[in-house]
């Protein structure tokens, strides 16, 4: 199996390479690809910006972290490679971490994070990961000092990584899971033919955040609608979500919520179409990833989410074309998650405005910043607990108005609902502490 | 007094009586034999001895306590160790091995999880001592399972009278061996067996009227007759039931 | 032991050497997963490869270890007990040890597949509470710690992985020694009996259950050693280290090192340690290079990788395994072009709309050239392997064909 | 009420008929071969992609018919291939065999098909509602699954107590050993039962993959229930694998539909605890949170009381 590891690094990295292993000569193949790692910790004058994604990459989650993966490499050379480069010249290279969204492998690669010298990390997917990553850079960054590690979080919405456990080497590119609740039960609450509510949810910490939420929100805005399930499920162990929705049935719900994701969102919602409820579904990830495609025409206008980015009709010019290029170089994929874009320029500005790479720099000039995103939103970094605001909006599947399509199936989300930021500022309660320098 | 008693033993499996109203006394020292036509329950009454099976009716008393339905391995610490008629022993362990786990429970070491065998002096010069009697000594550390049949079936006899147990009981020990085997296995029972109590199942003739004092036949889960070799040959319903149907010069 | 003495100074060289030698962080951090998976290997062996026994379900004990581990840890660090973390695996073992005692009062009464689905069942209905006693497992995040507290240990506070290393290499050396010694006590012994024969263990006096609970019990410790390193190592545990994920995979690296041997567990450990941290970064495809990797050891190397090299003791006991040398390396050359071009089939089709740079080739999806070269890179390989084949097996009968008089049989 | 407990039978039905179309062919292949087949789960998940794939072309009806052949013929080659290879080597040898092959075919299948849900529908001539019954649909396309399940069941009941190969096979399933000495070509027949098996588990797969969506995890979800579900029927037992399927799926069922939990049950005796308990989590625990695992609950206490399993006589 080493034979892999020449196979691919036969081309750049061959000289060196081979110097390597001239001297490692009697050591094994196998004890080769460890020793070539060490060879990667050499540095030279023009080397490239190198930012770590760290996402699953393999294994049942990997379609999120792929696609993820791809847009980020797109949009660096799209902005940044094919432009000249940053910081007078310097290539960015985007170096995947496979952490099989497991909280292990997340730490195992952190260490070849560093062990590579790569001091900015982008991470999205799971609570569980971003929380792991978050304490393990934490005391990394108290126990070597000047090796500091920046946690560039785009997806994970627990509300705890900017309240409680907040830090000042993590920063959110996402609202958090109470910024698009409040959203989203303002926009049910604006419903009045919506009297009763069915939540229902995986057992683990979002499932239980998006139910305990709701039921928070929507007592506060109207207190009339009732609800009447609260129901958690444990996640990825259903075959089959009928059974919960006849008790969905038998409730008379006007509504269900849910913070299902995956395959627990298709087969939830596949089964509630199934069995001939036209309830609405109001929810966070029902789109993307072979997801819009299997709902297809069944799901059309009965599901609604709520996420950071405008779907159609898109509102600039410079997005449609950023769109059509991806489009015309991965045909199979879709922008998903266009807060990662944001992040990324967010940090080229800090990098370009101080001139430097070096985490902290970046971290201190995050704080704060105001961007406008290449949609046009005003978005803005709150220094005091490193949370994004940005614009939210609902939209629902449908196939009507759709310029940019998912899964390439015709159907896609079209934007009904819309928050600006100012709408979207909440408190906190964090207390930083800041590394003094 | 006894050292073995059956009193009524009976088994049944399911509707089945393979075992029906067995008695035997078997007294210390003796070398019993018993025979019968396949499927008469020679086998069963040996696992029923020594606690494979549960009996469905009836005492079993050894040395004057009653040993019926005890789990085999109490059976085995009380003193009655047996053989198989198919090979039964470890296949994977060495011939050395073999032996010296058959002499573990007896040398006290129980389920001792903090001495080393290595270290064990006494038990490793009895363990030779043992591969010395039964031949084997310049196999002892190949797999047993590598080992020709004849030697297997020495090995079996090895691990069953390693424990130095009282009553030994052979389950047909030399079938299909060749004749020069079989003499040499005689002989190792023979010698094995001196001194102690033995009952064995065995289809050849020869070697059952050469080596046992007393004999009892086994017809369709009965015994129909315990007596002297003479007698049973001279026994009519013996020969009826048993003798007469198979030719014994096999 | 005495014998054997120079295998466990080098045993223990190689321990001190080898972060000397891959001084990395990634590098110490791959010899940390070691430590741990070693031990775990290995006393996953008391079970499988020494006992007998199939278990589903070997993490309960790991993980259990291990979560009582990290909230030692907390312990330490709140000031409420005052304790080594260098002894934190002591904690980990003591409570792999009570639930293995626990749950072997009644799974350990039969091997075989009773013993298997009973472990498969306790094992989910252990992850499962793990969700739901959120409060002691801390749900799908897990708990954290933090192993810089407590009373330093002559001076090293373990703010760093290498100090961390010593201390795991110290507990592994021990652990080891411990679990080799295990084998040679009368227990250690009648649990193999016990595997060979169960029936004719009983009749030598002994209860299988009694030693299989015994074998059980001391597995179960040892998990828990390795699981209370993983908590020093990792600061923190999940959920995943109960699951059945961890319950296969130690299971795989026991089945691929070989689990007639003692050594074999600690091969496997080593060699999927660094298939999964070092392939992972080269291939996404990777799981399915360890997967086609597992059912060629099943099918071909039975008794895993350190049978393949045990293989050889006839062949160097007529000192002709240098005529081995030839014939291999024959097999080796379009064996390794039947495995390139196999890689580079799996990549090139994996790889979409971007193209695969193959020893100097820029190879694209669209192109037929492309994907010739790799068929036929393939094809000779193939028809290599299958024409030198023969010659291989000639020179193996060879070298095992005893050339005097020193015992065993020409195979 | 009565809705509910009217659907959630009618559902435990539906999930108990699909495992036991897993279980009878684990069961086929355990009783002949002593296999205890851990990648069974991982052929429904192939049924499923293949008639995904088939009906795109040819349409369900198409992929129904080819894809368990197919399914079924991927299983023999595996049989005559891998597994009679590996038997050479012991049964644990063979279980661990399945379970590195359960690994591979779920890698296989995200490798030749992608990691995205794929959209297999159900055909459009079963979407209307079989029944409306308390203002709830109860699909055709469901009821279609019940009269597959109950026709396989049949075919199988047919097959095995009035063909001559249904009287080889249910002798190797008493006597394994004496269908060998009778001069039966036993390695062909365990082929074939291997390659029926898994075939009826692409059945499975094929009828399940529009309702319960087709995605790489699907058998891991089904995994090891399947398993469960053999083992609680007792290794080997036909009717065994029946009623273990349906208890399986009913108390499942139930189970989500029941609302109760340790609250209610502790305020019958008029007790309750505040949430700042330590054991706050064992308090407020309900049926439905525990449903999912309450087979290897009801596994492990058969396994300890009979561990021959509800029907099963046979010990290893």
């Amino acid at each position: 199996m080493p034979l892999i590891h020449d196979l691919y690094h036969s081309q750049s990295k061959k000289n060196r390479f081979a110097a390597q292993r001239s001297i490692k000569k009697i050591a094994s193949l196998t004890i080769g690809a460890v020793a070539y790692t060490l060879s990667l910790t050499a540095a030279s004058a023009q080397e490239p910006v190198r930012l770590g994604f760290m996402d699953p990459l393999s294994g049942t989650f990997a379609s999120v972290g792929t696609s993820g993966l791809k847009a980020l490499e797109f949009a660096a050379d799209y902005f940044y490679n094919s432009r000249g480069g940053i910081l007078g010249g310097r290539m960015i290279e985007i170096v995947p971490l496979d952490n099989k969204q497991s909280p292990t492998e997340t730490q195992l690669q952190f260490r070849r994070a560093v062990s590579e010298e790569l001091r900015i990390i982008f991470q999205g997917n799971s609570s569980a990961v971003a929380n792991t990553l978050n304490q393990t850079i934490a005391k990394h960054n108290r126990r070597n000092a000047g090796q500091e590690v920046l946690q560039i979080n785009y997806a994970a919405v627990d509300p705890i990584l900017t309240n409680e456990e907040c830090s000042f080497w993590h920063f959110r590119f996402d609202a958090h899971a109470i910024m698009k609740l409040d959203v989203l039960t303002d926009f049910i609450a604006m419903n009045d033919e919506l009297n009763s509510i069915y939540i229902i949810g995986q057992d683990y910490s979002f499932g239980q955040v998006v139910a305990d939420n709701t039921i928070r929100l929507l007592g506060e805005k109207r207190p009339d609608i009732e609800i009447v399930g609260n129901e958690f499920h444990p996640i990825g162990q259903v075959k089959d979500f009928t059974p919960y929705v006849t008790k969905i049935a038998s409730s008379g719900a006007d509504a269900v919520v849910t913070g299902n994701f995956g395959a627990d969102m298709v087969s939830l919602a596949r089964s509630i179409i199934d069995s001939g409820l036209t309830v609405p579904i109001y929810t966070f990830y029902a789109a993307y990833d072979g997801i819009t495609a299997t709902l297809g025409a069944d799901g059309k206008d009965r599901i609604r989410l709520i996420h950071t980015d405008r779907a159609n009709p898109l509102a600039s010019d410079e997005r449609r074309e950023f769109y059509r290029a991806f489009k015309a170089k991965n045909p199979d994929s879709d922008i998903t998650q266009s807060r990662l874009v944001n992040a990324l320029m967010m940090v080229v500005q800090a990098m370009e405005q101080t001139q430097s790479t070096d985490p902290y720099d970046i971290a201190v000039k995050l704080e704060d910043m105001r961007f406008t995103s290449i949609a046009g939103d005003e978005l803005w970094m709150r220094g005091e607990d490193h949370q994004l605001f940005q614009p939210l909006y609902i939209s629902k599947h449908t196939d009507e108005g759709i310029e940019f399509d998912a899964d390439n199936s015709g159907f896609g989300l079209f934007t009904e609902y819309e928050v600006s930021t100012e709408d979207t500022l909440t408190d906190h309660s964090c207390r930083m502490r800041r590394p003094r320098r | 007094m006894s050292l073995l008693t059956l009193d009524a033993v009976c088994k049944s499996f399911g509707s089945t009586r393979i075992i029906n109203d067995v008695s035997l006394d078997i007294e210390a020292g003796e070398k019993h034999a018993i025979i019968g036509p396949n499927g008469a329950g020679k086998s069963t009454l040996f696992h029923l001895i020594s606690g494979r099976y549960n009996v469905s009716s009836g005492a079993i008393g050894f040395q004057g306590k009653s040993i019926h339905n005890l789990p085999p391995y109490e059976i085995a610490r009380r003193g009655i160790a047996r053989s198989f008629q198919v090979t039964n022993i470890f296949p994977r362990m060495s011939v050395f091995e073999n032996i010296r786990c058959a002499l573990l429970w007896s040398e006290g070491y129980r389920y001792s999880f903090w001495q080393l065998v290595g270290r064990q002096k006494k038990l490793n010069e009895k363990s030779f001592g043992i591969l010395e009697q039964i031949g084997l000594s310049d196999k002892a550390q190949l797999p047993s399972g590598e080992l020709a049949y004849a030697q297997q079936r020495a090995l079996e006899l090895g691990v069953a009278i390693a424990s130095g147990a009282e009553l030994i009981m052979l389950d047909e020990p030399v079938a299909g061996m060749s004749n020069s085997e079989a003499e040499n296995a005689v002989a190792l029972i023979r010698r094995i067996t001196e001194g102690k109590t033995l009952i064995m199942v065995e289809h050849d003739m020869n070697i059952v009227f050469d080596i046992a004092d007393r004999i009892s036949v086994l017809v369709y889960g009965e015994i129909i007759a315990t007596d002297t070799p003479e007698n049973i040959r001279g026994n009519k319903r013996v020969q009826e039931a048993y003798l007469g149907e198979v030719p014994c010069d096999a | 032991m005495k014998k054997q003495f120079p295998i466990w100074l080098g045993f223990a060289l190689a321990l001190i050497l080898l972060p000397q030698i891959f001084d990395t962080v990634l590098g110490i951090s791959i010899l940390n997963q070691m430590t741990i998976w070693i031990i775990f290997a290995l006393s996953y062996n008391m079970l499988l490869g020494q006992g007998g026994m199939l278990s589903f379900g070997h993490a309960v004990y790991f993980g259990l270890g291990g979560f009582m581990s990290v909230h030692a840890l907390n312990l330490i660090a709140d000031e409420i007990i005052v304790f080594s973390i260098t002894l934190i695996p002591l904690v980990g073992g003591a409570v792999g040890l009570l639930a293995a005692v626990f749950i072997g009062s009644f799974s350990t009464r039969k091997s075989g597949t009773v013993f298997a689905m009973i472990s498969l069942g306790i094992g989910e209905l252990i992850v499962a509470s793990s969700l739901i006693f959120a409060d002691f497992f801390g749900g799908e995040a897990g708990v954290t710690g933090d192993r810089t507290y407590g009373p330093p240990f002559f001076g090293i506070e373990f703010l760093q992985d290498a100090e961390v290393y010593y201390l795991g290499a110290f507990w592994l050396f021990v652990a080891t020694l411990f679990m080799y010694l295990f084998t040679q006590t009368p227990a250690g012994r009648m649990a193999n009996a016990v595997r060979d024969n169960p029936e004719r263990a009983e009749f030598i006096g002994y209860s299988t259950r009694r030693v299989r609970f015994i074998s059980f019990c001391a597995a179960g410790l040892f998990a828990g050693v390795a699981g209370g390193l993983f908590a020093i190592n990792y600061e923190f545990i999940t959920e995943e280290n109960l699951n059945a994920l961890t319950s296969g995979r130690v299971l795989l690296m026991a089945y691929i090192g070989g689990l007639g041997f003692f050594i074999g567990p600690i091969v496997g450990a080593v060699i999927l340690t660094l298939m999964n941290s070092l392939l992972s970064n080269y291939s996404e495809m990777w799981m399915l290079y360890l997967g086609i990797m597992f059912l060629l050891t099943v099918l071909f190397l039975p008794r895993g990788f350190a049978g393949f090299i045990m293989m050889h003791q006839t062949a160097w006991q007529n000192r002709r395994l240098g005529t081995l040398i030839l014939p291999y390396l024959i097999t080796a050359i379009p064996a390794s072009l039947f495995l390139a071009g196999f890689v580079g089939l799996v990549e090139l089709s994996h790889k979409g709309d971007d193209t695969l740079s193959f020893f100097g080739l820029i190879l694209g999806t669209e192109s037929m050239l492309s994907w010739g070269i790799l068929l036929t890179l393939t094809g000779i390989g193939a028809l290599g392997v299958k024409l030198s084949g023969p010659r291989l097996d000639a020179a193996w009968v060879l070298a095992n064909t005893v050339r005097s008089d020193n015992g065993g049989d020409a195979q | 009420m009565a809705e509910v407990f009217v659907f959630a039978t009618l559902n435990g039905l539906v999930t108990g008929l699909l495992l036991f179309m897993l279980a009878s062919g684990l069961t086929l292949i355990f009783s002949m071969m002593g296999v205890l087949n851990f990648a069974h789960a991982s052929f429904y998940m192939l049924g499923a992609y293949f008639a995904y794939t088939l009906s795109t072309y040819i349409g369900f009806w198409g992929g129904l018919l080819i894809a368990p052949l197919i399914v079924g013929g991927i299983g023999a080659a595996i049989e005559r291939y891998g597994l009679r290879r590996v038997h050479q080597s012991g049964h644990v040898a063979e279980l661990v065999f399945t379970f590195g092959l359960a690994f591979l075919i779920e890698e296989a299948v995200q490798f030749f098909w992608g990691r995205d849900t794929k959209n297999y529908q159900s055909p459009e001539l079963f979407d209307f509602a079989l029944f409306s019954l308390f203002g709830q649909e109860f699909s055709a396309y469901r009821g279609f699954m019940i009269a597959i399940a109950c026709l396989i069941f049949a075919a199988l009941y047919f097959i095995l107590t009035r063909s001559r190969v249904g009287i080889i096979i249910q002798a190797s399933i008493s006597h394994p050993q004496t269908v060998a000495n009778l001069g039966h070509n036993v390695p062909l027949i365990f082929m074939c039962v291997f390659g029926v098996g898994t075939a009826l588990a692409g059945v499975a797969g094929v009828i399940a993959g529009p309702v319960l969506t087709t995605f790489p995890g699907m058998a891991t979800v089904l995994g090891s229930i399947v398993f469960v579900v053999v083992v609680i029927g007792g290794l080997g037992s036909l009717p065994g694998a029946l009623i273990a399927s349906l208890l399986v799926g009913l108390l499942q069922s139930y189970a989500i539909a029941a609302d109760v939990g340790v609250p209610e049950l502790l305020n019958q005796f008029g007790v309750s605890f505040d949430s700042s308990h330590p054991l706050d989590d064992l308090w407020t625990l309900n049926l439905p949170q525990v449903a999912p695992v309450l087979p290897y609950l009801l596994l492990v206490l058969v396994l300890i009381f009979k561990p021959t399993g509800l029907m099963g006589n046979r010990e290893e």
